[in-house]
């Protein structure tokens, strides 16, 4: 296993009062795998896995859990341990490309520059790396676009410097966090192939943070879930598309699969964090929630069901029935 | 980069000519009278007509700011009513003075305002960060001139650390002969240490006032710079690929300090006239007490002068801090 | 400047758990509530706009007419001492707002008006006007302001009024920017459209939809701006380019004692000084504390 | 079936340029639009950024003026009224921004800015507008103490609606709706495109949806124009343009559709419809079609002449010579082109 998530939780706020924001989270991903973490925005995917890298936003604080990377315990490393391991190890790329780069410094020079803080290199090997990059992540002209500064890229251009930025030390995972969603869809199906196309080319794991059903089924060879800073499905992708069993996950697709059934959709908007309702924190919304189920008193744990398909829903059966079967195979 | 500079300056030359034209006109339509002035009240009309002739004033106003427009071109801004001297001689005389005072007080404000602004911004919401914004805006809103004379109450009458306020240097000490009119660089040159130190120790109080009111701006800046900066996506993104510390505080130091230096500036701008107030209070012999000194006089040549010298110099500043920027900044490079 | 502007962000004051929908008076009272520096400072401009209206009336002692008491130092019966005319300075010091702080307040009151007017002019006339104006104000940040007001308050005589104008001139291109930059990123909006769209005339867009949007800053900045007066207006007096002595006014009080301080009577400038002081400061966290409110994005 | 009715709306060779500050260069926002809407029908309009949908949906209203062309709204070209008439018409054509929280005024409270057209058209009393704007707030789900909310206080799904309630107000016949719901959280997506079908279904509106988003444009419009710089390069119906799309670029934006269904993963470039590069920038364009820098069909023909928008069938019009001179042929979605001089099986 590359990386080993247990019981992560992070707490937003003051602190004797947080705010609820990720709480007991676990995940895992193995070598040269493409892993879907999906849910609406505010669901806590982000933060979970800034949270891999020590980063949090705004004040967060990790209060528990464990994340381990080939074997090592990473919460707890020192300040510099942190910065030799970031980057390193574990490549990034964020949401909004061009407001992740410094818009005051050519393009190539940042790429030299993450270069040279985790590899003893002359400026002259990590201009080579940078162009090798450059031309590695599908950018005619390298040379040209070496000294470019971030304005003058489009969108596609710059979340292409970004993926070139995060592989540069060749780390064993990259973590791409919605990574195509201010990009044309043309432009975005480009970027995914090519993303794809290099963590395969170098050997990476992906870990892709997306709210787009339409990318994990298209991408990704495992999907988790999140809902309210929790983990509510996981499964393989071919299971989940078949029957998902999470109202979250139902929810989600509803929107992509041309499905006008009122009955599968959540109500309202996403809640308020800081009280969240007792039982299953969806139940408010949820068409499916049920006062004999214990929807609305006890909180679900995960149920496994079958073949590393888990959800976190006490109705997980009649939800899975819910959909009509699209694809019989699975 | 040279067209930039190549367009500032287009428009510099024509807003010195328009500082030059309204100051002159002002001048000319307040409802004071030169010549009642230097002939006396009771002159005769014979005296007055003399005068008026001797000053200029009996050509029309077009032909008289024609000339002197002309004259400025050629670095000619007159003769003085009060001294027959030339007003260009006697600005060149007094304007080192004020440059050495300012130059000096923004390094102070600047080298106290920078780490200030970077602690308050690295600690945001502590205590120290609390303190410093408090000073910063204490600190901006105080009027300098009554500082001076506190700090002269305090270090001269009551520690009799520091010197009286009568001048550059303690009477009877010799000026060093002139090379640059910078009296400490002179000083330097001419190896005479002795009066080095003493028109520092003279300096040093209207120094520290301007710089103390100047460090609340300065600070309030560069922490908000700063602080925008730190917390801007591409430092987590840098912080997230695990980019080296030095690596980090340089981008934080390159991308923040930017606007600091064009608020500094548009201060120095600013400060050439607002002189007048800490040169009057520890009678250095600057431009700006120049300036007051003369208008109260009325004497029109050297007070249009002042204008439209300072004008040249404070453009002169922002066209330098407008490169600068443009050097730390290629947004604007392609914006302009 | 574009990039000064955006960095217009104010901090001073505990970020506290506001939330979207908390009121403006609401906001002010919890800043009042939390912060020490936030009380003292609507403390001191609710003095000082009390002794503006009252300050002559409750002084102790007649303002310009002088008593036996030469140069006597801080006691019981002058509380502030006296300068060498025999003034009570205490009295005097109290009365002065009637003078500095309506010099400031109505300078900036005129800027405002002159500033947004223009300001609007100069966004909704792209053109040569507005060109014009931009480039006008402009030359005019160039010129050392400082000179200029003393040289059209001695030109023009000494009055009150032709103070108060100066001062207020000099302020304009700040308030003209401010509203011009302001009412540009606005007619961008989409509401503003919207109004367009609901078929809204003109006038009713530019006056009820822009102008109150554009002009939130330009309150905040007209606090700040006060303080800012205050100072100006005391500094020409201290050059004997202002207010004339013996009308009750800090800076020429300041002056009057300036060549006391160095023989030890400090009395006589330092307690004007200090109540102008307090009051710029007064002023400028009362401005920090509206732009906090006004300029909460939501 | 309904005899095919009269347009509500038609757009005939609708131009805009946006001259370019400090140059001669132009940017073309609109070249040469048109399209017409039908009584009851929602036209979609798709495209990437800087394809000029968002200009187009704009100049409808004439909140942009456009450059050259007509606008015929129930017989009237709009481009020719005077601003008297053309603030009258904007009673019976209306628009929903993109941001609802930056279309309302911060200042002033919602209810009011419901009423706001209301009272601009003299359309009643106040004592009425208010009436009224209780009964819009429930026409689009919402409870009627809205009105005393201000929009900062309200969620984004919320305040769209409150945006579809003030558009309805003067009882408009056409709503131009620019990315209504692309600004807001996905949760809340699904209500406002309820509230927008049922309106639809109790008034008979005509929509403009201009959208990015192919798979919503799909569930809710019954015809689709996709446009690329500014150009209409494919217009039909629905099922045409998802069933059978003709022009390159129409297949490219198809084929970059990801579905919600891994049994038809994407390879990458397996469809042979991939596009070289990025949209360019819409200033300064060639006198040929606009795609040929990007296109995997191009030929010498492409680079030289303009195209022009051809009826291959019955309400089905491509931009593409090829397409249209029967050259590249396809069957289905996800096929290859069939290409004639390439003697593939026809």
């Amino acid at each position: 296993m590359l990386l080993e998530v247990k019981d992560l939780s992070i707490e937003y706020g003051s602190v004797g009062a947080p705010n609820h924001g990720v709480c007991a989270v676990s995940f895992s991903i193995s070598e040269g795998e493409i892993v879907g973490i999906v849910g609406e925005s505010g669901s806590g995917k982000s933060s979970a896995m800034l949270a891999v890298l020590g980063l949090t936003r705004e004040g967060g604080r990790i209060v528990n859990g464990s994340v381990r990377f080939e074997g090592q315990e990473l919460l707890g490393l020192t300040r510099e341990e942190w910065r030799a391991f970031r980057g390193s190890s574990i490549g990034l790329v964020t949401q909004s490309p061009r407001a992740a780069l410094n818009p005051v410094r050519r393009v190539g020079e940042q790429i030299a520059e993450v270069y040279r803080s985790h590899r003893k290199a002359t400026k002259a090997q990590a201009r080579e790396r940078a162009l090798e990059l450059l031309r590695l992540v599908g950018i005619n002209d390298p040379e040209r676009r070496h000294d470019a500064y971030p304005h003058e890229l489009s969108g596609g251009m710059a979340q292409r410097i970004l993926i070139a930025i995060a592989l540069s030390c060749t780390p064993k995972l990259l973590i791409a966090d919605e990574p195509t969603s201010g990009l044309d869809a043309t432009v975005q199906a480009q970027v995914l192939d090519d993303l794809r196309r290099v963590t395969r080319e170098v050997g990476s794991s992906l870990a892709l943070v997306t709210h787009d059903l339409g990318i994990v089924a298209n991408y990704c060879d495992r999907v988790y879930v999140m809902e309210s800073g929790e983990i509510v499905e996981e499964s393989d992708v071919e299971s989940f598309f078949a029957r998902p069993a999470h109202p979250a996950s139902l929810a989600l697709l509803s929107k992509q699969q041309d499905s006008q059934d009122e009955a599968l959709r959540l109500r309202g908007a996403p809640l308020d964090r800081i009280v969240l309702p007792s039982g299953c924190f969806l139940h408010p919304r949820c068409p499916f929630a049920d006062q004999a189920s214990g929807c609305m008193t006890e909180h679900p744990p995960l149920y496994d069901i079958g073949a590393g398909h888990r959800s976190r829903c006490h109705r997980h059966q009649t939800v899975r029935d819910a959909l009509p079967s699209r694809y019989a195979s699975a | 980069m040279k067209t930039l500079i190549l367009k500032r300056l287009c428009f510099v030359l024509p807003q010195l000519v328009l500082v030059a034209a309204v100051v002159f006109v002002l001048l000319r339509i307040l409802p004071v009278d030169p010549v009642d002035r230097i002939a006396g009240q009771f002159a005769t009309p014979e005296l007055r007509a003399q005068v008026e002739e001797e000053l200029g004033l009996d050509r029309s106003l077009g032909t008289q700011l024609g000339s002197y427009l002309a004259g400025i071109f050629q670095g000619d801004f007159g003769t003085s009513w009060l001294t027959s001297d030339p007003v260009r001689e006697e600005m060149v005389e007094r304007f080192p003075l004020t440059l050495q005072l300012i130059t000096l007080a923004f390094f102070v404000a600047l080298a106290i305002a920078i780490p200030l602004g970077r602690a308050s911004a690295a600690r945001e919401g502590s205590r120290v960060d609390k303190a410093a914004q408090s000073y910063s805006l204490f600190a901006g809103a105080q009027p300098d001139f009554w500082w001076g004379l506190m700090f002269l109450f305090l270090f001269f009458f009551k520690a009799g650390i520091l010197p009286a306020p009568l001048g550059v240097l303690t009477p009877g000490r010799q000026a060093p002969d002139e090379i640059t009119h910078f009296i400490l660089l002179d000083a330097l040159i001419r190896g005479q240490l002795g009066v080095f130190v003493d028109a520092l120790r003279h300096l040093a109080l209207p120094v520290i006032t301007l710089a103390f009111v100047l460090t609340g701006p300065f600070t309030k800046m560069t922490r908000q710079s700063v602080l925008s900066v730190s917390k801007s996506e591409y430092m987590l993104y840098a912080d997230a690929t695990g980019l080296s510390e030095r690596a980090m505080k340089r981008s934080l130091l390159r991308n923040g300090l930017a606007p600091v230096l064009t608020l500094a500036a548009i201060f120095f701008g600013f400060l050439l006239g607002g002189a007048a107030l800490i040169e009057t209070v520890f009678t250095l012999n600057g431009l700006g007490l120049y300036a007051v000194q003369r208008m109260l006089v009325v004497d029109f040549p050297a007070v249009q002068g002042v204008v439209v010298w300072m004008t040249a110099f404070a453009l002169l500043m922002y066209l330098i801090m407008d490169l600068l920027y443009a050097a730390l900044d290629p947004r604007v490079r392609y914006s302009e | 400047m574009s990039h000064l502007e955006a960095e217009r962000e104010v901090e001073a004051f505990p970020r506290a758990a506001v939330g979207r929908h908390i009121r403006r008076r609401d906001h002010f009272v919890l800043l009042l509530k939390q912060s020490w520096l936030a009380r003292i400072g609507v403390s001191i401009v609710t003095i000082a706009l009390f002794l503006t209206v009252f300050g002559p009336y409750i002084a102790p002692y007649d303002l310009i007419a002088a008593t036996p008491d030469i140069y006597e130092s801080p006691s019981t019966t002058h509380f502030f001492g006296t300068d060498g005319s025999g003034f009570d300075i205490f009295s005097r010091v109290i009365a002065a707002p009637r003078y500095d702080v309506t010099i400031a307040l109505v300078a900036t009151i005129l800027s405002l008006v002159l500033g947004s007017m223009l300001g609007l002019i100069g966004a909704f006339f792209r053109g040569w006007t507005g060109e014009l104006l931009m480039r006008g104000s402009d030359s005019v940040q160039a010129f050392p302001l400082f000179v200029l007001a003393i040289i059209f308050v001695i030109g023009a005589g000494r009055s009150l009024i032709n103070i108060v104008i100066i001062i207020a001139l000099l302020s304009v291109p700040i308030f003209l920017r401010l509203i011009r930059s302001e009412v540009l990123s606005l007619r961008e909006r989409a509401f503003v459209e919207s109004a367009t769209a609901n078929g809204s005339s003109r006038m009713r867009i530019a006056f009820r939809h822009v102008l109150p949007n554009a002009m939130v800053p330009g309150f905040a900045q007209a606090s700040i701006t006060m303080g800012y007066a205050i100072i100006i207006a005391a500094g020409l007096s201290f050059l004997g380019a202002g207010v004339q002595p013996p009308t009750p006014e800090w800076g020429s009080m300041i002056a009057g004692g300036a060549n006391d301080i160095i023989n030890g009577r400090w009395w006589i400038s330092i307690f004007p000084g200090a109540a102008m002081a307090l009051t710029v400061f007064g002023f400028a966290i009362v401005g920090e504390m509206i732009q906090t409110v006004l300029l909460r994005r939501t | 079936m309904q005899a095919p009715s009269k347009p509500i709306l038609e757009v005939r060779n609708l131009v805009k340029h946006f001259p370019l500050r400090g140059t001669s260069h132009v940017v073309h926002a609109c070249e040469g639009v048109s399209l017409n809407v039908l009584p009851g029908e929602t036209l979609g309009i798709v495209g990437e950024s800087g394809s000029g949908k968002t200009t187009l949906g704009r100049c409808i209203l004439r909140l942009i003026e456009p450059t050259s062309g007509e606008i015929i709204f129930e017989d009237v070209d709009i481009t020719k009224l005077g601003r008297r008439q053309l603030r009258r018409l904007r009673s019976d054509i209306q628009i929903v921004f993109q941001e609802p929280l930056d279309s309302f005024n911060p200042q002033l409270n919602i209810g009011y800015q419901i009423a706001e057209p209301l009272l601009v058209h003299r359309y009643c009393n106040k004592a009425e507008a208010k009436r009224r704007v209780g009964e819009l707030l429930g026409l689009v789900g919402l409870p009627e103490d809205f009105e005393n909310a201000y929009p900062s206080g309200v969620s984004g799904g919320e305040l769209q609606r409150c945006s579809i309630a003030r558009a309805i107000a003067t009882n408009p016949k056409l709503i131009v709706l620019d990315e209504p719901t692309s600004a807001l959280p996905p949760g809340t997506e699904d209500e406002v495109i309820a509230v927008l079908r049922d309106l639809q279904e109790k008034l008979g509106l005509s929509y403009v949806f201009i959208s990015h988003d192919l798979l919503l444009v799909r569930s809710l419009c019954r015809r689709i124009a996709v446009m690329y710089l500014g150009q209409i390069v494919e217009l039909g119906e629905r099922d045409t343009i998802f069933g059978n799309p003709r022009h390159p670029y129409t297949r490219a934006l198809m084929a970059s559709v990801l579905f919600p269904d891994p049994t038809q993963r994407r390879q990458a470039g397996q469809r042979g419809e991939q596009l070289e590069g990025e949209i360019p920038s819409p200033i300064d364009l060639p006198d040929a079609c606009y795609l040929a820098g990007r296109c995997p069909h191009v030929r010498d023909r492409c680079r030289e002449e303009l195209q022009e928008l051809t009826e291959v069938e019955p309400g089905h019009w491509v931009r593409c010579w090829r397409s249209a001179e029967g050259e590249l042929t396809y069957h289905g979605p996800d096929s290859l082109p069939m290409e004639r001089d390439q003697g593939g099986p026809s």
